[in-house]
C-alpha cells in the first residue's frame, strides 16, 4: 500500500528511533512499543557514520548503535525480526543506499529493503536534483521516496520535489537539525500553506515533543507529526541509567500515546475538519 | 572556470534540503560576481589578495634541492601568503564573496588550523563575525592556530564527535549552516562539498598555477614537465594545476597522506592513511559525490596522517576526475618520508615547509632516479605512483604552507622514530616558557 | 649609501684590535660588494630577495585603522617577508656577503629569535653552516624561534651570562668572532655594532622605505605625513625612514619599548624598559658610541620589555644621531600599551603583528587625537612623543614582523594583565598537546 | 716612570687580577701576594658589565667583583689601599673611562687614576683609531697607554698602534678572548718578529698558564708575560672552596713564582741575549 493511505484516518502519528539504539534486541522492543502507542508509519533510522542533517541526541543514538555493531545488513535483519503490522520508512543517508550490495547504485539497496516490507524511504542528504537513480528503483520495487521541505525551500524547488516525491512530505518545522525544542515554529504554518493544493499529506517534524506541539502543529494543518529526538532522548536516558527495556519500552509507549492523542486533539480544531470524526 | 555542478560522476549536491535554497543563492552569486565580474567583485579580490595577502607569491629556484636530483626544481612560495599558506586565497575570497551577498556572520570548519587562521584572517580583515569548528584532535595538535584564530577575534568551537578532525569538523559545520543559513556564509576550506564550492574554490586558488605558469615561462622559456602538490582535499593542488590542464605535456602529481600504510582496518573503521585517490572508492560525502576511504558498506572510514590538514577521508570532486580520466597521477607519501622531506628542505633550502606540503617533496625524493647521487640512499619504500623517471628536467613543486604550526609535532614525531634527519633537540625539547632556563 | 663610520659623535669601532682587521676587510667587501655592485652582488641580492624573501612586500591601505583614526593608514608589511620579519633583509644580505668573502662559517646574535630565525633561513639557504647565541631568557620566551632554527640546520648556543637576554648574546657572539674571525663571519642583527654594521645594516634594510617612497606615492599621490616604525636596535626604523630621511616634510617616528615604566632602578642595575633614545645617555657599547641605558659609573643597564625584540640597552649609532638633531621623533609605548594594540590589530585588520610591531601601532593610538571617536578612551598614559596631533592625514607604519613567536607570551601576559581586550582562552590556555581533549 | 723601565731588569712577569674579586679585602690581599711572587707590573681589572673582550674564567670574576659592589669610585679606592710597590696598570672598557667624572671625555678618569698612582692603561675595545682624547688625557697626566697586538692586525695598523701605544705593547698570543690554554701559538712567534724593531717591550698574553709556557714565550722572544685566567682560576678555586684568604694568597703568590721562574729561564735561552745576566 502507498504510505498516503495510512493518512487518510486521522492525522498520523510518525515517531522515528534509530534502529539497534542501544542494541539489537533492546531496540526491537522500543520499536514495538512505539506501535502500541499508537504510531501510524515508524521512520526507522539506518545509522551512517556521517549525519550532517542531525542534531546531538540523534547523533548520539547513531554511536550507540553503530558501537553495538548496527551495519545496513544487519538492518534488513533488524526489520525482518520487528514483530510491527504499520507501515515503516527507513532513514538514512545516501551513501549507505548507493554502497549497498552488487548494484552499481541504489537498486540492490531498494530491492533488499522492499523484501523486508519497507515501504519508505528519507534521505536526507538527497535532494530530488540527485534523485533520479532512486526514484527509479523505488519505483520499480513499489517503494515511496519522501523528500523534506524546508522552510527555505524556493518555488522553484517545491516543484521539482513534487514530481520526485511520494507516500508523504517531509515538513521542516524550522531550520536547523533535528532536536527536540519547546516552541512551534511560524515557519511550519507558512510551509503547510505553501503546500496547500499538494495531494500527498504533509507530516511535519524537527522539534515536536509534547502532546501540546502534536496538537498545535496538527491544528496548523498538518497531516502527521513525525517525533524523533524526544524519543530517542527516553532510550538514552533508559541507557544511561541502566533502566530495564520494559520500563523504557513503557515511557516509548506512554509518549506515543500523549503525542497521539495530541495531534488527534488536534485535528478536532484543524481548520480542515470540520470538527471530530 | 565553469558552472558545472559535476566532474563526470562526480560533483553534485548532496545536502540536506534546508541548504539547497543556500546553494543556489550562492550559485547565481558564483557566476555573477566570480565568474562575471559584477560590481568589480573579482577587481576587489585581486586587489585585495595583493596588498593584504601579499599576491603575487615568488617562484624560486631552489638550488640544492635542483643539485640534488639533478633537475630544475622550482618552489612556488604560497609559504609566503599572509597566515603562511594557500589557504587565504580561497578564505578571502569567499569573505568578501559573502559580504557581496549581504550575509553578516561567516562559520568554517577547520584541520590543520590553516583554513580556519586564513578564514579568521579575511573576516577580520573585511569586519565580519566568525565562528570555527575544529574537531578536539586537531585542537591538541595544531594549538598556535587555535590561538592565532581566537586572537583575529574568531570564535573556535570544538567539535568532539568521532575522532574530531576535519570530517567531524566539515558535518558540525554543516549542521550549524542548516540552521543559520540564511543570515551566514559557510567558507568551506577546499575544493569539497556540493556545488558551487569545489568549482569555486578551484578558481580562487587558480591564481597558483595562473601565476606559476607565466613565471615558469619566464624563468625557464618553457612549460614544466612536471608540477606536483600535495593533496588533502585538493585545493592547493587544483589551484597549482588548473592552468596547466589543458598543457598536456605537464605532468600533474597530486601527492596524498600514506599515513602509517596504505592497508584498511575494516573491523576498527580506520584507514591508517588519508589517500583516497590511491585507495579509496567511489561515494557520497559531505555534499558531493567523490572518492572516499569508506569500508564496505559505505561507513566512511577515520583518517590518518600525520599532517592534521592532509587528515581528510575525502577529497575534491575534479581531482578524482582528472584521476580517473588519467590526466592527474597520484601518488602517496607516508609519516616518514613526509617528516624527511620536512628537515630536507628545512636544511637544504631554509624553508620550513607545512607538514602537508613536506609530502609533495617527499615524492620529490622518493620518485625513481629523484637522487642523482645515490638510489640506494633513496627512501623509496611506503611510496606509491609514478615509479620510473616522468617527473623530467624542469618541476614545480607548490609549497602550500610554512611550517611553523608543525614543529612540535615535528620535533616530537622525529624523536619518537628515532629517525636520523632532524637536529638534535634533546637541550630545547623540554625547555619550559615558565622555567626559563637551559642546562 | 655612505661609508662614513661616524653619525655625528656616534658611531665608530669600539671593538678589541683582534676584531679590527675583519671591520677592516668588511668595509672594504661593503664599499666593493654592496655600494659599487662589484661582481653583481647587489642584483643577486635583490633577486634572491625577491624569490626566496618574497620581494616587494606590499603597502596595504588599513581600513579598520584609518576608519578608527579618521587618516589614512598604511601598512608597510614586511611581516609577510619570508620568515615573518623584517630581519631577512639584512640577514640574506649578509650571508650573502659573508659568500662573496669567502667566509665559511657564520655566527649570529639573536634577541627575539627573529634576526637567528632569519640568518638561520639565509644560512640554510646559501648552504652555509650558522651558529646563533640566544640568551637563555629568550630561548625560554621564544621558544618557536629557537625550534625554527635547529629545524634549519643552526646550531643553538645558550647564553647564561648576565639576565641572558639580547645585550649578553652579543658580547657573546663578539668572543666568538674575536676567535674565529678568520674564516667567519658575524652577521649583527640590527643597526648596531662598529662600522661597517650600523651603514650596512641599515642600506640592506633600506629597501622598505624605498618600496613604501614608490607605493605610497602610487597610491595617494603624495607622501606621506609621517612614517612610524619601532626601535629595539633600530633597524626596521632606519629601514623605514631611510628614502625619507631628505624629505624634510614627512615626519619620522621612531617607538621604543617603554616597558613596565620609565623610571631607572640603578641599585638593581635595571632600567624597566627598553628606552636607549628617550631616556638613555651618551656611551660606548657593542662597538660603538651611541645611546645607551647605564648608569651614572657606565655600567649598562638590564632593559626590560615585554617584546624580546626591543629588550636593548642600546640603539643604533645612526638612529641616535637623527634624534639629536631633530630629524626623528622619539617615543615610547609601555607594555600594556602593545599588548593592546596587539590585539587591536588582530582584530581589526586580521594581521598578527609582533609584540616588537605592536609598539608602533601602541602609538598610533596613544598620539592624541589619535582617535577620531573617543578621545577619552585612549589609553594615552605611560606614552611620551609626540604630544599634540602632528601625524597629519597620510600615515605609513612599519609591519616589521608577524607575531606568530608571540603567541604564548600575548595569552599569558593578557591573562596576567587582566586587560578586557583579548579574546577569552580559558578553554584552549591549558589545552595539553598530548592530552589531546577540551572539555 | 715610564712602564718601559720595568722590563729593563730581565724579562717582566705582569700578572692580572679583578679588582674586588671575590671581595674588596680578599683581593687586597692577593694582589698583594703576586707582588711577593715576584711580579713586575700588576695589571688590575676595574669589571665591565659587558666585557666583550673576556672568556669565561674572567667574566665570571668580574661577576663576582660587580657582585661585592665594586664600582669605578671602589676601585680607585682599592688601588689607594693597596700596599705594593711595583707599578699598576688599569684594565677596563672604555665606557667606564668615557663615563667617569665631570669631563665629557675621558679626562676625569685618567686624572683620577694618576692621583691613584696608576702607571698605565689597557682599554681593549679602545683601538688606535679611535683612542685619540684618551691618548691625550694620558699624556696630561703621565700616564701610559698600552695596545694590545693581535696576531690579524695588518701591518697599516700596526704603525697607528705604533704611534698611539707607550709603555709596552700587549702582544695577543693567539685568537680569541682571553682564557688559560695548555700549548703556546705559532702566531706569537710570528706577531713577535714583527714587532722585533719596536723600542717599547714586547710583553706576550692570552693562554699563558705555566711556568714553562712562559720559558718558551721569552725564549721566543718576549720582554714580558701577562698571565690572567690562571691567577683568576685560583681565585675562583679559593672561593668556590672557601679558603681561607692567607692559603689563596699563598697560591697565587707561589703561582707568580712559577711563572717568574719560568720566564727567567727562558731569557736565560732567549734569542736575543748572550746568556744570564
Ligand atoms: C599547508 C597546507 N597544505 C595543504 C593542505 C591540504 O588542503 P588542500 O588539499 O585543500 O590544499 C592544507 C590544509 O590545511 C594545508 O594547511
Ligand atoms: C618583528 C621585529 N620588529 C622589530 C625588532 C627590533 O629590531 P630593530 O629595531 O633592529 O628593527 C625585532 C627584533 O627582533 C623584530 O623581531
Amino acid at each position: 500500500m502507498s504510505l498516503s493511505r495510512v493518512f487518510e484516518d486521522g492525522p498520523a502519528l510518525i515517531p522515528y528511533l534509530v534502529a539497534g539504539d542501544p542494541t539489537f534486541e533492546q531496540s526491537l522492543a522500543y520499536v514495538e512499543a512505539l506501535e502500541r502507542g499508537g504510531a501510524d508509519v515508524i521512520e526507522l533510522g539506518l545509522p551512517f557514520s556521517e549525519p550532517i542533517a542531525e542534531g546531538p541526541t540523534i547523533q548520539r543514538a547513531i554511536v550507540r548503535s553503530l558501537e553495538a555493531g548496527m551495519t545496513p545488513r544487519r538492518y534488513f535483519e533488524f526489520v525482518e525480526a520487528l514483530d510491527v503490522t504499520v507501515p515503516l520508512v527507513c532513514m538514512t543517508y545516501y551513501n549507505l543506499v548507493y554502497q549497498y550490495g552488487e548494484s552499481d547504485g541504489p537498486a540492490s539497496f531498494v530491492e533488499r529493503a522492499a523484501e523486508t516490507g519497507i515501504a519508505g524511504l528519507v534521505i536526507p542528504d538527497l535532494p530530488a536534483e540527485e534523485a533520479g537513480p532512486l526514484r527509479s528503483a523505488c519505483d520499480d520495487y513499489g517503494l515511496d521516496l519522501i523528500f523534506i521541505v524546508a522552510p527555505t525551500t524556493t518555488d522553484g524547488r517545491l516543484e521539482r520535489i513534487r514530481d520526485q516525491g511520494s507516500g508523504y512530505v517531509y515538513v521542516q518545522a524550522r531550520l536547523g537539525t533535528t532536536g527536540a525544542r519547546e516552541d512551534v515554529s511560524d515557519q511550519t504554518t507558512e510551509t503547510l500553506t505553501r503546500l496547500a493544493d499538494w495531494d500527498v499529506p504533509r507530516a511535519v517534524g524537527f522539534g515536536i515533543k509534547t502532546g501540546k506541539h502534536a496538537e498545535r502543529i496538527v491544528r496548523a494543518g498538518a497531516d502527521g507529526v513525525i517525533v524523533g529526538s524526544a524519543l530517542v532522548d527516553i532510550v538514552a536516558e533508559g541507557h544511561e541509567q541502566g533502566n530495564q527495556t520494559e520500563t523504557v519500552a513503557a515511557q516509548l509507549e506512554a509518549k506515543a500515546r500523549e503525542l497521539d492523542s495530541g495531534a488527534r486533539a488536534g485535528r478536532e480544531l484543524s481548520p480542515t475538519s470540520g470538527g471530530p470524526e | 572556470m565553469s558552472t558545472d555542478s559535476k566532474f563526470g560522476e562526480y560533483g553534485g549536491q548532496y545536502v540536506p534540503e534546508a541548504l539547497m535554497p543556500a546553494l543556489e543563492e550562492l550559485t547565481d552569486a558564483y557566476e555573477r560576481y566570480v565568474l562575471a565580474n559584477e560590481d568589480g567583485f573579482l577587481d576587489e579580490f585581486r586587489r585585495r589578495l595583493r596588498t593584504f595577502g601579499g599576491r603575487p607569491t615568488p617562484l624560486q629556484y631552489a638550488e640544492q634541492l635542483s643539485e640534488r636530483y639533478d633537475r630544475e626544481v622550482y618552489l612556488k612560495r604560497e609559504d609566503l601568503l599572509h597566515g603562511g599558506a594557500h589557504k587565504l586565497n580561497n578564505a578571502l575570497g569567499q569573505v568578501l564573496l559573502a559580504k557581496y551577498m549581504g550575509k553578516e556572520r561567516i562559520i568554517a570548519e577547520t584541520g590543520a588550523g590553516q583554513h580556519g587562521t586564513a578564514t579568521a584572517m579575511a573576516a577580520a580583515h573585511l569586519n565580519m563575525p566568525c565562528e570555527i569548528y575544529m574537531g578536539e584532535t586537531d585542537i591538541a595538535r595544531q594549538r598556535p592556530n587555535v590561538f592565532r584564530m581566537r586572537i583575529n577575534g574568531s570564535e573556535v568551537r570544538p567539535v568532539t564527535t568521532g575522532r574530531g578532525t576535519l570530517k567531524e569538523a566539515i558535518s558540525e559545520t554543516m549542521r550549524d549552516w542548516a540552521a543559520s543559513v540564511e543570515n551566514t556564509h559557510y567558507v568551506i576550506g577546499s575544493v569539497v562539498g556540493p556545488h558551487p564550492f569545489p568549482s569555486m574554490v578551484r578558481d580562487f586558488q587558480a591564481v597558483i598555477s595562473k601565476e606559476a605558469r607565466t613565471q615558469v615561462r619566464e624563468e625557464t622559456g618553457q612549460l614544466p614537465d612536471a608540477v606536483l602538490a600535495c593533496a588533502g582535499g585538493g585545493s592547493n593542488t587544483m589551484g597549482a594545476f588548473h592552468h596547466f590542464v589543458e598543457d598536456s605535456e605537464v605532468s600533474l602529481y597530486a601527492v596524498e597522506a600514506g599515513g602509517d600504510s596504505l592497508n584498511v582496518d575494516e573491523d576498527a573503521g580506520v584507514a591508517p592513511n588519508s589517500a583516497s585517490l590511491a585507495t579509496g572508492a567511489e561515494g557520497v560525502l559531505h555534499g558531493a559525490r567523490t572518492r572516499l576511504l569508506q569500508d564496505s558498506d559505505g561507513q566512511i572510514l577515520e583518517s590518518h596522517s600525520v599532517s592534521a590538514g592532509l587528515d581528510y577521508a575525502g577529497v575534491g570532486p575534479e581531482l578524482a576526475y582528472l584521476v580517473d580520466n588519467g590526466r592527474v597521477t597520484p601518488a602517496t607519501v607516508d609519516d616518514e618520508q613526509a617528516l624527511r622531506a620536512f628537515h630536507r628542505l628545512s636544511q637544504a633550502e631554509g624553508i620550513i615547509p607545512a607538514l602537508e606540503t613536506a609530502h609533495a617533496f617527499g615524492f620529490l625524493e622518493a620518485a625513481a632516479g629523484g637522487r642523482r647521487d645515490d638510489n640506494s640512499e633513496s627512501d623509496s619504500n611506503g611510496t606509491t605512483g609514478n615509479g620510473d623517471d616522468e617527473l623530467g628536467d624542469v618541476v614545480v613543486v607548490n609549497v602550500s604552507g610554512r611550517g611553523d604550526k608543525d614543529l612540535e609535532t615535528v620535533i616530537e614525531k622525529t624523536a619518537a622514530a628515532n629517525l636520523d634527519v632532524g637536529p638534535q633537540m634533546s637541550l630545547f625539547r623540554d625547555l619550559s616558557r615558565h622555567g626559563g632556563t637551559v642546562e
